[in-house]
């Protein structure tokens, strides 16, 4: 496909060779770590679940105690290696006996690297089994049903109560929607555990529990039959749980997650060792369930203007896209994050945000971008919010954005009524009706106000990234150079929840995931 | 502090329908949005006026999501909350029209068994009301949003006589016609000109001695059935009804009178 | 300006001659014959007004003195020229003597051809310089003031109390509108005399009587004064008064005027005699007043589906170009009507509309055309109502309409309240900022949907141009060929006001005009 | 036919502040428009209730403009009709920010000759609260919508905590700083979480004891300086309030109780 915006290909291979440097510079210090969060997600996908009598999961009983043993360094996958060649118990079993207290780690026997392989890759791969049903179980819905074509229609939920949730999902979804985030809980992202069962107190959001997403998930397949449409399912895994939550969604199977360790460190202040380690093992169980990652470049704009900070989403998607790419993620699961967060009252200011759609469309011609609606800029005229909406829709309709975040005229006033999602479905629906062919049938001018705009945002992020590449990536966020936020590196939350990997630590979840990935998911 | 309730409102989730209330998330919540304009400057006393006014119409707690100026004196309000009504859904009660439509030649045939000659239909956008989209909708050969109108049935003889029409004209002509069914559009509502005039035309058809011999029916886009039977109509038609609602009610308020009438001979 | 849309400029040439040759026809028949409301309007030039004990007009009175009196074949120029040499009176006198039934029509002398062109054309110059006053008046606001770039935008008011308008108008004004509408009230273009003085009474809209033009222009200068900004007047002229209401208006420094003999015929069913010879008189005055003349062909779709018979606009457009022409009205001065009324259901909707708005855009290049919103398929849904008028909105801003009359969201509800304008003025403000240069930014695609569907729309009006050239415009009248309704050529009301001229009929406002429009309004 | 009135309601066009009502394209018509939702099925009986709900919020003759179903027992309404209910505009009280707000160069001017002295300002957003492009708005450098904030000031000393920074770590800072003024910034309201928050604060700063060493503003979207006194603080800002606005209140706010303060001592 020919750019219609005469976009300097040069220049974008340059950045990417950027962001491939800056993504391969973290990844080396990935490689040398992990975090509790990846370990109690070692201890998920081998089957353990549940709670104990103060509601602490499991998971994280059981990476306490062996922090505490000082058998962490080594991973807690040699841990259960050595458990279960010395118990012959399941992994559950194991984690049920330290939670009573009645597991005896002084005397736990060593065993040769190849025993505990041996043992622990068959123990994985009943676990990785699990989520491939899913996933084929997705596949079969979107050969049943097929796929839509154009833009998925994605609205939120957020009533605190996961069957009241489900009451406006499958309302929802009969509008019209195509994907359905359940929102979390505030301040869920910084809970160093994944709550457990099913929860009806959420505020501003409903809790993210593996039991909500079993509840939701059936709802949506229920109305999905009706419908003869296969809805998706959203949740979040940013923030300090990031793989377990990925676990619990391929185990669910969840379509859509919000990823990214980016957002984590800015936006709720995250350690950014802890969460781009915790990122990478996410978004390997991710890639592995064929589930759509969100990142949340859309976000910047919400502290920075749209304008003038258009090339920071850039050049951040850009570092995202190689992020995901290391991780096993094809382009068709990156759903790179940007959003429609220019002034209404800027001259042009549709012009320019058609400009940067159709450029990140252009620059990421695979992957289902997640297109944001304004929401900065609503304010309780909700009249007028509507039609900031509706260029938005006209947006995505022309320059075929995939993910499509429907904006709501009541932004600035709740969270959404079951009608202020109807009025937003139909809304987007008529756009895209209306001017289904309308992005072909129009061209834009070889030198114009939009191809000029395009490339000068692509040069840039080229300078930015040239720079973050020279600086590096953790003292570049120090310096703020995404929403004007700055981090330092060893601020934030969680990073004592981090650990360097002992010569001998073993995760073989990563090596088997990514090997099958790399066969191309037989 | 006083007067701001810290927790959220308390009440009842489960649906009650002696107590039915808006719904906006959550069941029970009485979530309404208004919008209106006061004359008064846009300033902290016009907002204090709005949230009463609002309070006045049972809102608790209302949020004034929006103020803003039209006019030096006229400011515009958009206001969110939860009233404090309910209604009890289980003592409303509603004329409506009970029979299932049928389709164009689900209907011909069933005139050609009950009825066994042509319906004849006469049909007008009546007094000074000049719009014909409407009765042309359900009249005209090809009628309106898929559905046919009543001149292609092939058991309905059907005359329209479009916009404008004067009563008095109107009642002549389906005398002339020895109509069996009137049909009457209203679409201009202002000063409630359609009432007046829906009700002169059933007086005049009183007058005339002819009420029980047709059938008469009314439409138009603020016209229900129960509007068009506390008048005096047979049935009323409202926006998203269309010719096959209407020749449907036709052919069996006519068939049930044959009937009727029959039953009453013998 | 080359064609974004490749129409085949032949065809339009054309059907250009096609036109020319019915409204040359039907101009035959017309320079045959006067009406009682041209002859009223005479009267009026003359500087007639004010009513009688029963509110009977005086130029009513008057003309009809003439008819019973049967002087009124020779033109009530010809009377007047007559009663000025014999009485030494003004008009005003003279009709008053009338309405007295103290005017002695049996004694009145006869006077040389030359002696009455002498002093009816002295007497006519003295009303024609108080349209040139305005005139001036406006040339001179506008010069101050500047003139608006883009589209004006217009919106009605319809209070049916001239005093209540001015609040909404004033209010309209300060938030953006360029053009006040007052609707007039119900059934007033039936009526063969225009209503006298203030008025508060109107129903569902406000009687246009000359007081009410004269309050609403006053208040209208006032708060452009006050925003530095000129803001136009614009009523209605259509129906049984054309003429009259034209004289009104250029008396009073209207800026527009609805007027289409057409749209009468149609939708008042108004004799087509009758309102073709009013609209020739009615346009003329329009022409030397400089009003702007507004064309009904929008309302064709208000009966007929939009995309079915797109044709059938364009081709009475070419007509009411001609017919416009041969009044004098300069390009500048025809609001050729269209609007976007297609079904909101129907895939690329919105493509069709921009097709057809460019096509015509290319097609009347110097036109102000005059665009109307959807108005039949808006329902109570308000805010769905809101997007609709933000598409039609749209395509204005891209293809360059320039009389731009605002959708209201109430539409199917009520005649607007004050806030419905604000909404639909903020939303079409929104619009014209944020896609300000949109229009030069894109083209369209050389065989594309929207240039084939053009060609097809100017290809079918070609077709229908040449049936009614053949046919005659009368007898295609009859046969519904406009909005799907037929009227015959004797049908309708007014035709017992048309009267064939004496061969020395006499109406110098006519040539005194022309004349002078031909000099190019010097 | 009974109930309807056929002429247009008789009401007075006269603007009457001690019956204020709104507009819709008459002085006094009382217009205005809902909407909501209704836990039923859309069908007449739906219909009938939402009229029923509308006359219980006062509207007479309300028009049910639209009745669309969200899901097969979910229905949406818009209902335009007028409102019997008034408001006596003469009664209404309300404290509002009396001060006419200065520019960056007044205010520093004004605090050079008043004070004398930099003002120390401490600001964050507080409790679990993130929201931080709200207070960011009035203190950072850049400002926002063409306003310059604190930070920006000759005349202030501006210290930005940023979000979620805890009601105690807030007054710990701010004593340890000696703040003159304190900045809350309050975006999230569900379940009335801001005054909670906000009173917890007056709370602790009372229990300090320095509730009058320091000037206390609150501000966020649904702020009043109605809300704020009524909690508490010195002066609130909402909507379409920016940097200059707290400012010139700040800076007034000091040189009066400088002013009172040695009024007492002399
Ligand atoms: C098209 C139109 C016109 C056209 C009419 C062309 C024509 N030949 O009909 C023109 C431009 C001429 C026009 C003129 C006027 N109009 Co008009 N018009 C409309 C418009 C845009 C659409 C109406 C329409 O065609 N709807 C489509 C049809 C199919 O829907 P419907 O009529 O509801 O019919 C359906 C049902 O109701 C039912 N039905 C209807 N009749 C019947 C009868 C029977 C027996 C049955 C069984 C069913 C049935 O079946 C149909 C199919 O479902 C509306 C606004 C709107 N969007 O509703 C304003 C509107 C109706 N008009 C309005 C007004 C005020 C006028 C004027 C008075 C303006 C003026 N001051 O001059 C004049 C009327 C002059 C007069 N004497 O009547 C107002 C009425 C306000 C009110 N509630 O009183 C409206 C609402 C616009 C507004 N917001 O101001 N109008
Ligand atoms: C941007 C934004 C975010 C960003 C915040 C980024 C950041 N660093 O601030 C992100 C994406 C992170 C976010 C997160 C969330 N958000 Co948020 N967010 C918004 C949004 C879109 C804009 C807010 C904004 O920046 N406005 C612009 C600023 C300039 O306006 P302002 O704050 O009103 O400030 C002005 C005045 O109020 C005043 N002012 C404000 N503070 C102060 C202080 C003083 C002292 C003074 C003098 C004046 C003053 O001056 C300013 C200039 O005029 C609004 C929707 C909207 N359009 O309003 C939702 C909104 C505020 N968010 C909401 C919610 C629910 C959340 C979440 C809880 C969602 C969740 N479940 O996770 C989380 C919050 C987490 C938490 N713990 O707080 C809701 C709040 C609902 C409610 N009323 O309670 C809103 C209304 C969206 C919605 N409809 O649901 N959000
Ligand atoms: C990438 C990403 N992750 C997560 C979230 C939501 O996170 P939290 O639940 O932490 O508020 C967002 C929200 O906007 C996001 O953009
Ligand atoms: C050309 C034209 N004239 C006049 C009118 C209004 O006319 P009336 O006052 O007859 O309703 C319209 C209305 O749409 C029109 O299009």
């Amino acid at each position: 496909m020919k750019s219609k915006l005469n976009i300097n290909e040069d220049l974008v291979k340059s950045c990417r060779d950027s962001a491939g440097a800056i993504a391969g510079d973290v990844q080396a210090f990935i490689d040398t770590s992990s975090t509790i969060a990846v370990e109690r997600t070692v201890c998920r996908l081998l089957g353990i679940d549940g709670v104990d009598a103060f509601d602490v999961p499991l998971p994280n009983v059981v990476i306490e105690a062996l922090v505490e043993n000082e058998l962490i360094e080594k991973g807690c996958a040699d841990f259960f290696a050595r458990a279960f060649l010395a118990t012959g118990k399941t992994a559950q079993d194991i984690a049920e006996s330290i939670s009573d207290d009645g597991f005896d780690f002084q005397n736990l026997p060593e065993y040769s690297r190849e025993k505990k392989e041996i043992i622990i890759n068959e123990k994985c791969r009943e676990g990785l089994n699990r989520i491939k049903v899913n996933r084929n179980k997705r596949r079969d819905y979107l050969n049943r049903f097929g796929e839509k074509e154009g833009a998925l229609l994605y609205v939120i939920v957020a009533t605190g109560n996961i069957r009241e949730d489900v009451v406006q999902a499958v309302a929802a979804a009969k509008q019209g929607a195509d994907v359905i985030a359940v929102i979390r809980t505030t301040g869920q992202s910084l809970l160093d555990y994944v709550p457990y069962g099913e929860t009806t107190d959420g505020f501003g959001g409903t809790y993210a529990t593996q039991e909500n997403f079993k509840i939701m998930r059936s709802a949506l397949d229920d109305v999905g039959e009706e419908l003869n449409r296969y809805i998706r399912l959203c949740n979040y895994c940013s923030g300090l749980c990031m793989p377990e939550i990925a676990a619990m969604g391929a185990f669910e199977r969840l379509d859509m997650m919000l990823n990214d360790a980016l957002y984590g460190i800015l936006f709720r202040d995250i350690n950014m060792k802890r969460t781009l380690i915790d990122q990478y093992f996410s978004r390997i169980i991710n890639a592995y369930g064929e589930v759509i990652i969100n990142t949340g470049e859309d976000n910047y704009l919400t502290t920075s203007d749209a304008y003038e900070e258009a090339h920071t989403v850039l050049a951040s998607q850009f570092i995202n896209e190689q992020f995901a790419h290391k991780a096993g993620l094809k382009d068709e699961l990156i759903g790179l994050g940007h959003a429609y967060e220019i002034d209404p009252a800027f001259k042009n200011s549709f012009v320019y945000e058609l400009a940067q759609a159709q450029m990140t469309r252009e620059i990421f011609p695979e992957a289902p971008l997640k297109y944001m609606p304004p929401t900065k800029y609503l304010t309780g005229d909700v009249f007028l919010g509507n039609v900031q909406d509706a260029l938005f829709n006209i947006v995505t309709t022309i320059t075929g954005q995939r993910i499509h975040l429907l904006g709501m005229m009541t932004e600035a006033v709740h969270t959404p009524f079951m009608s202020d999602r109807a009025v937003a479905i139909e809304n987007a629906s008529y756009i895209a009706r209306s001017m289904e062919t309308l992005g072909e049938e129009i061209t834009f001018k070889a030198d114009g106000l939009m191809s000029k705009r395009a490339n000068e945002v692509i040069g840039n992020a080229h300078e930015l990234l040239a720079k973050i590449e020279e600086t590096g990536m953790f003292k570049s966020l120090s310096q703020g150079v995404f929403g004007g936020v700055k981090r330092g590196e060893s601020g934030g939350k969680g990073l004592k929840g981090v650990f360097l990997k002992a010569p001998d630590y073993m995760n073989p979840f990563i090596d088997l995931m990514l090997a099958e990935l790399e066969e191309g998911l037989a | 502090m006083k007067g701001y309730s810290i927790e959220r409102r308390q009440f009842s989730r489960t649906f009650d329908p002696t107590h039915l209330r808006p719904y906006g998330d959550t069941m029970n919540d009485g979530k309404v949005q208004i919008s209106f304009t006061l004359p008064v400057e846009n300033n902290d006393k016009a907002v204090e006026c709005a949230k009463q006014l609002a309070v006045k119409m049972g809102l608790e707690q209302p949020v004034i999501a929006l103020s803003k100026s039209l006019d030096k004196t006229f400011t515009f309000f958009v206001v969110y909350g939860n009233t404090s009504y309910s209604i009890n859904y289980e003592d409303i009660e509603v004329v409506s029209v009970k029979v299932e439509t049928m389709g164009m030649k689900e209907t011909d045939a069933y005139i050609k068994e009950n009825i066994g000659r042509k319906i004849v239909v006469v049909g007008a956008s009546t007094g000074s009301d000049a719009h014909t989209v409407g009765i042309d909708a359900i009249m005209n050969m090809k009628g309106y949003a898929g559905h046919y109108g009543l001149e292609r049935y092939e058991m309905i003889e059907a005359y329209n006589l479009g916009s404008q029409v004067e009563n008095i004209d109107f009642v002549r002509t389906a005398i002339e016609l020895k109509a069996d069914v009137l049909l009457v559009s209203q679409t201009v509502t202002q000063k409630d000109i359609h009432i007046q005039n829906l009700t002169q035309l059933v007086e005049m058809i009183e007058a005339e001695g002819i009420r029980e011999k047709v059938v008469l029916i009314c439409g138009g886009p603020r016209v229900s059935h129960q509007l068009a039977k506390e008048l005096g109509y047979d049935a009323g038609f409202g926006s998203g009804k269309f010719a096959d609602d209407a020749a449907t009610f036709l052919a069996k308020e006519m068939a049930g009178r044959l009937q009727n009438n029959s039953e009453e001979i013998s």
